[in-house]
């Protein structure tokens, strides 16, 4: 291993800062999405970069259920962002503020 | 057993009377009653000559109440005081219950009437006999409550229910404070056996005698009509005049003077209650007399009369006269029993009027009556040799001997006075009833036999009966009780002869005043005097407005003003603040996704924060 | 093993429950009867218990004790002592009266009512036969449901803001108790060892500054429940809109929750902090005493009246609780159970002219005795009892617990005594508006004598009253040695 | 494989996730954002396979950037997809306050990673990370959560199926 975990790790934590800045700037719904799933890649990052320190598999199983979970996310959250569309017309998630207090 | 069997027969005739009365023949009721308390008295009577009764008799029931160290065993005690009393309870009170089956036949309510007085009687006498001071309170109680029932009849008439609400709750202001001293008693002496009490007393602290005494004299004036709770007796006369006569003059209204005797072990020590108690009386027997000058109503007068002579009884009682003072008990109970029932037969008569101004002239057609109030009046005023005239001559005998030329003296002065006073209103009242001309249009007729007859029991006894205290017939009451109570009488002061005059003269004086003022039914108008004794010294303008009206006043804004606004809008005021705070907070949710995931965040790096500078 | 008295006793409303739910809805008749039975068994039950329960015995009887949920040391413990007994006994008493109160006046949802009133009773039951803490708490909170719903439900107008006021009231207090629960449970010894039992608690000294406070959240549950003076809002108006039955149960015995809370929760679980807050609590009650009888003087509505005086008889009751001494401990014991007697008595009376002309106004009232002579006896009997009249039962335990406070603090005694005034004051007033006088009610021919059903309510808490005013012996003896017990425990840790 | 390979290999694969990452927020059109998402996704693949993760890169080709990217791109056709951004944006101040508390993240991140100690990397043999040892790890002892992850696809499938139906009042 010549280059160090930690290299790893910050370029996990550079890329999940890169989806919360996605998360909070953007208004696209699909693009908003998209930057959840760089989040959730770069937590993946994380843990096979641990897996791969401590010599364990439980790190790669995790990321495993991970891209499960994700395809399935994937999948009920985009047809809700078709549904949204469907009945507002609009990919601008500021439109959908039905639980404004 | 036969002391239980005394309370018994009354409250068999209650039960009998209130549970099936509704079915008995209205004659039946009135037999069954009377019965009733005419064979208490004849057990009575037996009970008191039984040889044994030179010791006190103690008859124990069972342990009533037994929590921590507090034990009252309720129990029946029969000595020389009480055996007095329950002659003169039942005695009069089989007259009287006689006296109503006629006075209540046309009554549909007459069980209900009959049962009443039967509780009553019952009631009084386990006050009578009661050998706790807790026993006693409940009979003590009970009365209250069977006056208030039978004050409020004819609860129909608001007056009557007002009339009966008010003894009740005059009377509970009394019992609150004689409540407060049996506590403080039980407290000090550990008892509250009358036994016990008495052997008790002398190792209680003076102050706490004095305290004790003078809570229990509170009861006493609330249930003997004296100053200041005095104002429930005059509203008492709303009441069917029987019950007057019974309840109202001869028995009830007597028991504070019965509940001092009975503890007198406690009143004797403490000097400054008896000298309380003497003031009072002297003070009370003055005030009422003089009202009784200006009432119309004739039942008034007599109720105003009866709190007079009670306040006799307690000048008797504190200047340690209690022998005098339980005779003048005796003697008035025969001849106030007496007067209430010779107006109860004009108001028969007269088919229920009793304003003084609408009679008049009744003297022939009720011939009977008039004589046998004349009678009572006679005693009353204090005229030798009528029952009245021995023990009130005592009693102020002996508190001018007790006087000595002290501070007491005025207590004396005041006694004559009222003697003088109580000549003069009585002779008004028997003039204005009796005498013409006539003020109204009706044709009276003399009341049934079953009327007529304990009133010539009555008459018989207050003619007669001051030969229970008389000097010459060697006062076999008074000599009895001065050994009970442990007096010796003032043998070596013996009274100057003027003194045993002065009474006399002074009654006949009060008589020819009242005669000459009110002859031919005059009617005398007083001006502002007569104002001031109507308004009774201006002591009802102050209870009924000052004292009853702001009490509702102050109920009525702690209802409104403290409960609703105060308390349940403070509780109300927190809900509302939570509502408030939650519309605040509601701002917070503005819907936008964007938001929440930027607090998110915010959260996150105060929490990693938080986590590095631990 | 013997025969599990008190499992029978607290199941058997539920199980009654059961079987009301399972009758059909229209079967009106078979639902009442059905549940008169289950409490009436129940009632059986209990009066076996107290005929064989052992006097002079201080401890726990008819202990049951299974274990529930191991690992947090929570237990199915139920026992009786002398202090729960009376209250036992009075639920028993007091919920086939309330029953047999309704058997006209409810006549929607009867079903639903039914099973209220008997999944309440075992909760009532649970509440004052529970000795784990965790135990009790779940009978307290169970309470409040049926309880919810009967006023909800069957009430009067304003019976949704009662109600909802009634049960955040309660809940504010009784969340506190939660917390204060488990911090006890976190007090009684190490990981492991610990326990919600309360005879095991009961030898837990905590220390003072945490002691006050867990005091403090007890007291605040209790004191609601009660309700102590401030806390007493909720009453009228849960009292005044709830329906008779419910009056009745709630005045009876849901209050007493909160005052034999403080005599098994209170004084042994916190003795130092009972001590140093005692003057507090009695301060309150004397307050509570004269405020509830001027602000019962003042009332127009009968069931409002009647509720506020609440106030001031429960004054009593915390003031012989907080007095520290035998007599005033029992007396409180024994005018828990007199309250219950006497209110529960005003309501069903109170229920009684209701049924004929639904007002509650003492206005559209005059001259009822005239109609109803009889039940101007009942009335006259019972307003004596509630205002203490010597030979009644109220007397007992109000001397008593005068008398007891009297020997530590007699400056309460001394204003308490005007409790005894104003409540003549009030009960009288009100009887002579309704009762005497002109008669003036609305619906005068509906105005008919009670019947033979109303009177067969009456009866036995007639015989109470005197039984209970006359000889009160078989209450007190059996509860002397646990109160006894009680007070040298609280002694011991001075 | 030398140490310089791998980190000329490291380099250039970071290089790719953070131009990608760049992409993804800051593309105006989303076809660009998702095209970008495929770009940071076989950088990862590739980091995994220096990691000694094959089977992981392998999922991460198939799934991710065979599956998932191209739902994306399915949707983005499907919705004529544009940025949706033409108009101001409503929250004022959130553009400030995302950089500003992202950099207090990722500084918060980097601090934590300073504080911690790093352990030393231990020596693995050269089956770690294929798909016969990750798998056998899946049957054996995660065999559970792996069958629960299968009911969680089944109800995501069920769920897309039931939202996606076109809306029927």
């Amino acid at each position: 291993m010549s280059v160090p975990i930690p290299y790893y790790l910050a370029l996990s934590a550079l890329l999940f800062t890169m989806g919360v800045v996605g998360v909070l700037v953007r208004r696209n719904a699909l693009v908003i999405f998209m930057s959840i799933e760089l989040m959730l890649n770069s937590v993946n990052l994380t843990f096979v970069a641990f897996a791969r320190q401590f010599g364990t598999v439980e790190g790669q199983v995790t990321v495993f259920f991970v891209m499960v979970i994700a395809a399935v996310e994937v999948v009920v959250g985009l047809s809700i962002i078709i549904a949204i569309f469907r009945t507002r017309d609009t990919m601008d998630i500021d439109d959908v503020d039905l639980l404004r207090g | 057993m036969p002391l239980v069997l005394i309370i018994a027969f009354p409250l068999l005739g209650w039960l009998l009377n209130g549970l099936l009365g509704g079915y008995l023949p209205r004659r039946m009721v009135g037999v069954v009653g009377s019965a009733a308390v005419g064979f208490s008295f004849l057990i009575a009577l037996n009970a008191v000559q039984q040889p044994e009764r030179a010791e006190p008799w103690v008859v124990p029931l069972y342990t009533w109440i037994a929590a921590g160290d507090f034990v009252v065993r309720a129990g029946l005690l029969l000595d020389r005081l009480s055996s007095t009393m329950i002659l003169v309870v039942t005695g009069v009170g089989f007259l009287i219950h006689v006296y109503s089956i006629g006075y209540m036949a046309e009554d549909p309510a007459a069980p209900r009437y009959f049962s009443y007085l039967n509780l009553f009687v019952a009631s009084m006498l386990l006050l009578v006999l009661g050998d706790s001071l807790l026993v006693l309170f409940v009979g003590w109680e009970l009365v209250g409550l069977c006056s208030y029932l039978l004050i409020g009849f004819w609860f129909e008439r608001d007056r009557a229910a007002s009339a009966g609400r008010k003894a009740f709750v005059v009377n509970r202001i009394g019992d609150a404070g004689f409540l407060l001293g049996m506590i403080l008693l039980a407290v000090t002496a550990g008892t509250l056996d009358i036994g016990r009490i008495g052997e008790r007393a002398a190792s209680i602290a003076p102050p706490a005698l004095t305290a004790i005494t003078l809570l229990l004299f509170i009861g006493a004036t609330g249930k003997s009509a004296q100053l200041p709770l005095y104002t429930w007796l005059p509203d008492a006369m709303e009441g069917p005049t029987p019950v007057s006569a019974l309840i109202h003059a001869a028995t009830m209204v007597t028991a504070g003077v019965y509940m001092i005797a009975r503890l007198h072990p406690l009143f004797m020590r403490a000097e400054l209650t008896q000298m309380v108690v003497a003031a009072v009386g002297a003070a009370t027997a003055f005030f009422a007399a003089t009202i009784a000058l200006v009432q119309w109503d004739l039942k008034r007068v007599l109720a105003y009369s009866t709190i007079s002579q009670l306040g006799y009884m307690f000048l008797a009682m504190g200047v340690a006269a209690m022998p005098a003072g339980m005779f003048h008990l005796t003697t008035h109970a025969f001849f106030k029993a007496l007067l209430f029932l010779a107006a109860g037969s004009v108001m028969h008569a007269m088919h229920g009027a009793i304003d003084m101004r609408r009679l008049g002239g009744l003297g022939r057609p009720l011939r009977f009556t008039m004589w046998s109030f004349l009678i009572g009046a006679l005693a009353l005023a204090g005229v030798p040799p009528f029952a009245g005239f021995f023990s009130k001559d005592l009693i102020l005998e002996q508190a001018f001997l007790r006087a000595d030329g002290g501070a007491v003296l005025l207590l004396w002065m005041a006694g004559v006075l009222t003697s003088l006073v109580t000549a003069v209103y009585i002779t008004r009242a028997a003039i204005m009833t009796f005498a013409p001309p006539s003020a109204h249009h009706v044709a009276p007729h003399e009341a049934p036999p079953s009327m007529w007859w304990p009133m010539a029991a009555l008459a018989v006894l207050s003619i007669g009966g001051g030969a229970l205290g008389a000097q010459s017939a060697g006062r076999p009451m008074v000599q009895g009780l001065q050994e009970f109570f442990g007096l010796t009488a003032h043998e070596g002061a013996a009274a100057p002869l003027w003194l045993a005059l002065l009474t006399p003269a002074v009654a006949l004086l009060g008589i020819a005043v009242g005669y000459f003022a009110y002859r031919g039914r005059r009617q005398i108008n007083l001006g502002r005097v007569g104002t001031f004794l109507e308004l009774e010294w201006y002591l009802e303008p102050l209870y009924d407005r000052v004292i009853a009206g702001n009490a509702k006043r102050v109920g009525r804004v702690l209802a409104t003003t403290v409960e609703l606004r105060v308390i349940d809008g403070a509780v109300n005021g927190i809900g509302l603040a939570a509502v408030r705070a939650g519309a605040s907070l509601r701002r917070l949710q503005t819907g936008y996704v964007r938001n929440y995931a930027a607090a998110i965040l915010a959260g996150t790096v105060l929490l990693i924060g938080w986590w590095l500078l631990r | 093993m013997t025969f599990p008295y008190l499992s029978a006793l607290l199941f058997l409303p539920l199980c009654g429950a059961v079987v009301v739910a399972l009758l059909g809805r229209r079967r009106s008749d078979a639902i009442r009867w059905t549940g008169l039975a289950a409490s009436l068994a129940a009632l059986g039950v209990a009066a076996v218990v107290f005929l064989r329960f052992a006097s002079g015995t201080a401890g726990m009887q008819f202990e049951e004790r299974a274990v529930w949920v191991p690992a947090a040391g929570i237990s199915y413990h139920v026992g009786v002592d002398g202090i729960s007994l009376p209250l036992v006994l009075l639920t028993a008493v007091i919920m086939p009266l309330a029953l047999l109160s309704s058997w006209t006046s409810v006549t929607e949802r009867v079903k639903e009512f039914t099973v209220s009133m008997l999944v309440l009773q075992t909760a009532l039951l649970g509440t004052f036969l529970s000795l784990d803490l965790v135990l009790f708490y779940v009978f307290w909170d169970a309470v409040l449901v049926p309880m919810y719903f009967i006023i909800g439900l069957w009430g009067g107008s304003r019976r949704a803001y009662a109600a909802f006021k009634f049960i955040l009231y309660t809940m504010a207090g009784s969340a506190l108790m939660l917390v204060a629960i488990i911090s006890l449970y976190l007090q009684s010894g190490p990981a492991g060892a610990r326990s919600f039992d309360l005879l095991a608690l009961r030898d837990v000294v905590v220390p003072m500054p945490l002691q006050a406070w867990l005091f403090g959240a007890f007291a605040l549950a209790f004191a609601i429940k009660v309700p102590v003076w401030p806390l007493h809002t909720w009453l009228p108006d849960a009292h005044t809109e709830a329906p008779t039955a419910g009056s009745v149960v709630l005045a009876a015995v849901l209050l007493k929750m909160g005052t034999y809370g403080f005599l098994r929760f209170l004084l042994p679980l916190f003795p130092e902090a009972t001590r140093q807050f005692a003057p507090l609590f009695a301060i309150l009650a004397v307050i509570g005493i004269l405020y509830g009888g001027a602000v019962s003087w003042a009332q127009s509505d009968m069931k409002r009246l009647v509720a506020m005086s609440s106030v001031s008889h429960l004054g009593f009751v915390t003031l012989g609780a907080f007095a520290l001494t035998v007599e005033a401990l029992q007396g409180s014991l024994l005018q828990m159970v007199n309250h219950g007697i006497s209110t529960g008595g005003l309501f069903l009376l109170v229920g009684v002219l209701y049924d004929r002309t639904h007002s509650r106004l003492m206005a559209d009232y005059g001259g009822v005795a005239a109609l109803m002579p009889r039940f101007a006896v009942v009335a006259t009997i019972i307003m004596l009892s509630s205002m203490a009249l010597p030979g009644t039962n109220g007397f007992v335990g109000e001397f008593l617990i005068l008398l007891g406070a009297f020997r530590v603090a007699p400056i309460y005694v001394v204003f308490a005594v005007g409790g005894v005034i104003l409540s003549a004051v009030y009960l009288l007033w009100m009887y002579q508006r309704v009762m005497h006088g002109p008669v003036v009610v609305a619906a005068r021919p509906r105005v008919v004598e009670i019947t033979s059903r109303e009177l067969l309510i009456f009866v036995p808490l007639i015989l109470l009253i005197f039984g209970i005013g006359l000889y009160p012996a078989p209450l007190l003896q059996r509860s002397e040695a646990s109160v006894r017990a009680l007070l040298e425990r609280v002694e011991a840790r001075r | 494989m030398s140490a310089l390979i791998e980190i000329i290999i490291f380099s250039a694969a970071a290089a790719g996730a953070l131009a990608g990452g760049v992409g993804v927020v800051a593309s105006a059109q989303p076809v660009r954002s998702a095209l970008s998402l495929l770009l940071v996704l076989g950088s990862l693949a590739v980091m995994y396979l220096l990691l000694a993760a094959p089977f992981v890169a392998t999922l991460q080709v198939i799934i991710y950037a065979g599956a998932i990217v191209v739902l994306f791109l399915f949707v983005i056709m499907l919705l004529h997809a544009r940025s949706g951004e033409e108009r101001p944006s409503k929250l004022r101040g959130q553009r400030v306050a995302a950089f500003v508390l992202s950099a207090a993240f990722y500084a918060a991140i980097l601090a934590v990673l300073r504080t911690v100690r790093s352990a030393p990397v231990s020596t693995i043999g050269s089956e770690f990370g294929s798909a016969q040892f990750v798998g056998g790890a899946l049957f054996t002892t995660y065999v559970l959560p792996f069958e629960l992850a299968s009911m969680v696809l089944i109800v995501g499938i069920i769920a897309a199926v039931v939202i996606g139906r076109p809306f029927v009042r």
